[in-house]
């Protein structure tokens, strides 16, 4: 294949022409989010364009490279060519959203760390379920510092390096205070004056908390 | 363009009433925008625009504001004791021993204020008419699952977090509380509003005895003294300006302090 | 693997390798809708596959197409032709109109970035209502880069890759009419520029933008 395809036969007094409507063909079925007909197409070249033959001439020019044209029942698109398949994704290496919740509940153990889940359902509002907390350890965002030293000796969490590096912080102070939260309009101005927003601490165990024995797997909570 | 010989001492055209009335101060994204609005009109670059009489256009316009009663933003009356301030030393001969700021100065820092603002619009202007993905430029319209190797499996962004963490909590106000009508400048607001004014100014500014004039309602004057000179003492204690006061009761001037900050 | 990188001309001896190289650089690009970085192509090359230069072989074959490679800040993406947009123009979406004041507020942004809240209200002479920056962080354009050691520690705003991507930029220095700015002193905040003016910068954290210290949690603002 050399740089430039083959396309020396085409400068007759129409290539000029041609060229120009085989790059709008070219745009056109690159941008579209569906495969496209001939008669989709039309609209968009000049009057007498012979729209098969430009069809078929891309798809001489993608024949042989990493993406070709190909023709479904009467419409065109591009596609990565076939014998590049192994790049595609498999289904289980799919990304993947957190919930609303899971979203909320991440936030506020980043800010409000060391937190038992009692804590952090405090904040919320509302009952955290056990699978909440599942999927935030599977993240590899939050870890489980240790426990807390009150009755019920109920289990703190906290955020991980892989938390800090994944939003992009240089350490837990780089999370907008209250001040910031509200001057970039993600907290209203109108606050009640007592309303605040913690210093989140990720350093050593505080003195209220224990450390986890090596095979604490947090067994208070009440999903394995 | 008859105009363009004037100059910031060249005496005013008495701004005329039918222009002032057209003025809507709600069309305002604040005073500069006002101030850039009525340059506009003296029809001459920006450079050669008659500060002087910038000024007393803008002094007018919230004179007639005041006259009719309306209320108006905090922003507007500190831009307006800047102005009688800037005004005062446009006309009055500088002392050789003064060194508060000359006129010239005050004049060149609004010009060049001015300036900045006029050249972030155009820049956003051209900005937002560039060649811009979605509208006039496309990215591939049926993306494929092709493997690439993402850091996490999850997907959520800083700004999601934050706002996630900013909802949470606002859910968790008392729906009932009320907030009592503020007719008070907080110190948060005084101070902002004083960093706007003296933002990039490095020369002494008498702002009391100015913004004095402009706050007419004794209760505002009050509340907005006590806040900008507590506000004042913060600034000076966080090493960001200076304060100084020549004679007891005399006017307090602040000014940035020198070689603050970004060198730092 | 080679050592030399010989691909200016295609037909030598390590022509194949380079020239499946490109196909699989082709096919990997064209499937993603959002520009790749090198590192995120890496794994599907060859060993010590040298990538910029593929990735120029390929931007060349690709220019004065329909569609082209283009650079955006550390990534790559097609992109249909400008040229071609008064053919592919569609309406813009409700959602992406921004208000004057926003979009005056994300000039102000990404020509001086980084900046601070009081720094664009400054330029502006007026506050900003927190929803602008709210809503453009929505947008994905504009993001939280640190805070500046100054007092107060303010957080300082930048722009993102999505920003150049969406304004068609390779980088900050294409950003329309930045050297006439410059060169008139208007993206200094000081009057007269007394110092070297500076340039717009969305790289990693600056000088002043210091990480805090480990024990320096300091909530923004000591004034409450």
């Amino acid at each position: 294949m050399t740089d430039d395809p083959p396309i020396g036969a085409d400068f007759d007094e129409h290539g000029e022409v041609a060229e120009r409507n085989l790059r709008i063909l070219e745009a056109i079925l690159f941008a579209s989010a569906d495969p496209l007909s001939p008669a989709e197409i039309a609209p968009h070249l000049g009057e007498g364009a012979d729209i098969p033959v430009l069809l078929e001439q891309l798809a001489r020019r993608y024949a042989g490279r990493g993406v070709n044209l190909v023709r479904r029942g009467d419409r065109w698109a591009f596609r990565t060519a076939d014998d590049l398949s192994f790049l595609l994704r498999r289904e289980e290496k799919e990304s993947r959203q957190l919930s609303r919740s899971a979203l909320e509940t991440l936030a506020i153990i980043a800010y409000h760390q060391p937190a038992t889940r009692a804590e952090v359902e405090e904040v919320r509002g509302v009952a955290s379920g056990g699978g909440t907390f599942d999927i935030l350890m599977q993240t590899g965002w939050v870890r489980m510092r240790g426990r807390r030293r009150t009755p019920g000796r109920p289990v703190t969490y906290g955020t991980t390096e892989a938390f800090l590096d994944h939003f992009g912080l240089e350490s837990l102070a780089d999370l907008p205070g209250l001040e910031e939260l509200r001057g970039s309009g993600l907290l209203s101005s109108r606050l009640p004056p007592a309303f605040q927003v913690p210093l989140p601490f990720d350093g050593p165990l505080r003195d209220d908390e224990d450390p986890l024995d090596p095979d604490d797997r947090g067994e208070s909570d009440p999903v394995e | 363009m008859s105009d363009t010989s004037q100059d910031w001492f060249a005496t005013p055209d008495a701004p005329r009433d039918d222009e002032i009335l057209y003025v809507d101060v709600d069309g305002y994204e604040g005073p500069l925008d006002l101030l850039l609005d009525l340059a506009r009109r003296q029809k001459v670059d920006l450079g050669k625009i008659s500060v002087l009489a910038l000024a007393e256009q803008y002094l007018g316009f919230i004179e007639t504001i005041r006259e009719k009663r309306i209320e108006i933003a905090a922003d507007y009356l500190v831009m307006a004791a800047w102005l009688a301030y800037l005004k005062s030393r446009l006309m009055v001969p500088q002392a050789p021993s003064d060194d508060e700021p000359t006129g010239e100065m005050m004049a060149a820092l609004l010009q060049f204020r001015l300036k900045r603002l006029e050249a972030m619009r155009k820049a956003a202007m051209q900005l937002v008419n560039r060649p811009r993905l979605g509208r006039d430029v496309f990215a591939r319209g049926q993306p494929e699952p092709v493997l690439v190797e993402r850091r996490n499996l999850w997907e959520a962004s800083l700004y999601d977090l934050l706002k996630a963490y900013a909802s949470g909590r606002e859910r968790g106000i008392p729906q009932d509380y009320h907030l009592f009508e503020r007719t008070v400048w907080s110190l948060q607001e005084a101070r902002e509003i004083l960093a706007r004014l003296i933002g990039d100014s490095m020369d002494w500014v008498p702002l009391d005895a100015y913004l004095d004039q402009y706050l007419t309602n004794p209760e505002q004057r009050k509340t907005a003294m006590a806040s900008s000179f507590a506000s004042s003492l913060e600034l000076a204690r966080q090493g960001q300006i200076e304060l100084r006061q020549t004679l007891t009761f005399g006017p307090l001037f602040m000014r940035r302090r020198q070689g603050d900050g970004k060198n730092n």
